[in-house]
């Protein structure tokens, strides 16, 4: 059985300089309740990896909005220009990183593994002072593994033990970045009985998650 | 997916020239994966007859139209998030299948925008040092993996040629791109540099060549672009 | 719409020689008519990649007493004392893989990475021979993707179109392989029409799968 | 998982002292993995009030007894064939995801048996040159990626000890193992080498070393093991 905490209780595990990994994509899977309670503790001097940094206002937005973002690693930024005026200025510092090779670092972090070899990027800027790797006489990235101390994840449902299901498009990076972070904090849409999620619709397993936020008031 | 829409050429804008003649590309039954913007139109202009799986890299196979008002789903958006549908028999895939499969080989074709493409075939679309920095999101991997690499943009910028001899943006991938289609021309890169394939409707080689900062081969028959 | 054909037919594609992955733990989600149909055939000199040869007379061990087999790459072969057999003999060629690193080879195979760097292993014979990757001041086994010609994945439910679902332990290699062969060929014990499987219940996309095998008769 | 049978010691085989000793080091809620043989005993020790959570590394968290008669699945097997039941709010997982939480760090406790350990905490477990090979299977991610790995064997091969000062079979892993577990004898490999902890059940610190090959750091004050 996992514990149920407030957003407010689970901002309180988080600590200032701390590496969040955080689901969604544009917003879309972003776990938005635990969002609003890291602004509201303003704890700043984040590291953030997430696919990218959404909108001013709208999800991974708002950390950014509220300034307590010291550092991004993301795929994309284009669609918010803050996040893109703060790089310019200074505040924030950027790594982007081709998407494929962002969900797979993070995967190689929860997995165990040393690295991944990935030909995307080769011969651009990304491969730039990275380690090349000749695999049978072809040449590929050696991009390091990413963990983060905290995971924060949506999820569509979980049950009293933690089994995450997700839905459609709100996928996206949930079910990677909660097999690679110190702490896993779900935020579900719905909590159910044991039993209600049969084994084979499991996407997360619930050894992997450590607290649930409760259910919206 | 969508209907054809008959309508004298005349009014077509570039950006629907290019749309539906990149239409024409795909094969029944592929994985195609549609950039956001100019690329995306595309689907509009696919007969009814064939069949294609629309992959957004954000999640899901078998991408639909958008939904009808008052039933969209949150959780249901393509890659620039907006809202969409799922046709029957589609798959919700997390971000670590999605380029599973675009950087496994397993995607038959990716439509995208460009900045510039050169005599390499190089295409550049991510970035305008100190200008623009969005970032790549799935580009690369797109590139360096899809099987059919297909650039959709406008001739040129403001009177700008995109297509030049070497790229002077970074680059999205070393990987020679399989056709560029604007609205004046359609353009294969080839081992001798690139190819002069079509016309647009009613452009002359001359104005393509005028357009165009990179060299061309030019074939004694170049015939005006089909469209969809 | 994928085509579905016999067994028979689809053990006609399948030439002398050819390199096959193979689903199933101990014969648990191994696509048992495909094989029986295989051995009919008595196509030769293959390759088997995968998990374990099961037991005499069961799964992927009626290939092995068939005498079909040149190669095996599995992480276990304890269980069928002919394959040992034939492994000293020198009739059949033994690839003994760290179960985890062989699936993640596989997977390497089918997701289009260089290899995978992997502390499996380190230390052991298994490394004898291999590349050795430091990250970090760590040494990690470089090993390299594995493909197939021929995928052979057993799946509980597909729809017309191709998409799988599986069921309990019968999970294991299937889904990973299903994304590494050239041609990739599905046996599910029910065939069920476009939308009884709803998005989120879809392990493999029915995108990469080439054929189905006819329902048993 | 069961419930905890309360027998005379006298009459338990070394299997069933290594089985109930093993069980005392599993925590509430930890992910634990056992072997084949020997270590699949250990959860008939676990007393009712421990809830963990068993992985069969070939697909299952929550792994559960045996089936009742006629009610076997023959998609739900354990590691080593049999067949199984899965727990309320079991997690079907395909062999990557399994192996992704064996190396990542996921599982708590692995109990493996065991040929030979050493002086140096290393394992050998998964083959005898030229008499038998069976393949590690699981045992080399379980060894190098399980947060502790017990091994449960017992203490001696018919006469020939199997703690030894340095594995002479094909090493299963260079990580030192966590808890040497036999019936005569609970051993910690420490930087200083192997620390006898416990004795087994009536047995004399004389008979412990007697049977083992490798040098023992014996302290002051050696306990009798207590069994679950």
């Amino acid at each position: 059985m996992k514990k149920a905490i407030s957003p407010a209780a689970a901002a309180e595990l988080i600590p200032e300089g701390a590496t969040l990994l955080i689901g969604g994509f544009m917003a879309v899977g972003s776990p938005i309740r635990m969002i609003d309670a890291l602004v509201a503790r303003k704890i700043g001097n984040l590291t953030v990896v997430a696919n990218d940094t959404a909108m001013p206002g709208k999800g991974i937005g708002k950390l950014i909005s509220a300034g307590l973002v010291r550092r991004v690693v993301a795929s994309h930024i284009g669609l918010n220009p803050e996040t893109q005026a703060k790089m310019i200025s200074g505040e924030v510092e950027v790594e982007l990183v081709p998407q494929g090779t962002l969900v797979e670092r993070i995967r190689a972090g929860g997995v165990g593994l040393g690295g991944i070899l990935t030909a995307t990027g080769i011969g651009t800027l990304v491969a730039e002072g990275k380690q090349i790797v000749e695999v049978d006489g072809r040449p590929y990235i050696l991009e390091k593994p990413i963990r983060g101390d905290f995971a924060l994840v949506n999820a569509q449902q979980a049950d009293y033990l933690g089994n995450l299901e997700y839905s459609l498009t709100a996928h996206n990076f949930n079910p990677i970045m909660a097999l690679a972070a110190d702490t896993v904090i779900a935020e579900p849409h719905h909590i159910v009985p044991i039993g209600v999620i049969p084994p084979d619709g499991v996407k997360t397993p619930g050894v992997v998650v450590d607290y649930l936020l409760e259910r919206a008031a | 997916m969508a209907m054809i829409e008959e309508m004298p050429k005349a009014v077509m804008s570039p950006k629907e020239v290019i749309a539906r003649r990149v239409a024409r590309e795909i094969r029944e039954g592929q994985l195609v994966n549609l950039g956001i913007g100019l690329p995306s139109m595309v689907a509009n202009f696919l007969p009814p007859t064939v069949h294609v799986f629309f992959q957004a890299e954000n999640g899901v196979i078998g991408l639909g139209a958008r939904p009808p008002e008052g039933m969209e789903d949150p959780n249901l958006t393509d890659a620039g998030g907006g809202f969409v549908t799922a046709v029957p028999g589609a798959a919700s895939i997390d971000s670590a299948m999605s380029f599973g499969l675009i950087r496994g080989g397993h995607l038959d074709m990716t439509v995208l925008g460009g900045l510039q493409v050169d005599e390499r075939g190089y295409l550049a679309n991510w970035m305008v040092p100190g200008k623009m920095v969005p970032g790549m999101g799935g580009a690369m991997d797109l590139v360096a993996g899809a099987k059919s690499v297909i650039v959709a943009m406008v001739h040129s910028a403001k009177g700008t040629a995109k297509i030049v001899p070497e790229c002077t943006l970074p680059l999205t991938a070393v990987r020679r791109i399989t056709l560029i289609v604007t609205e004046l021309a359609v353009i294969e890169p080839t081992d001798e540099g690139l190819l002069l394939r079509e016309r647009g409707p009613g452009v002359s080689i001359e104005e393509i060549l005028a357009a165009t900062g990179a060299k061309l081969i030019v074939p004694e028959n170049v015939p005006e672009m089909e469209l969809m």
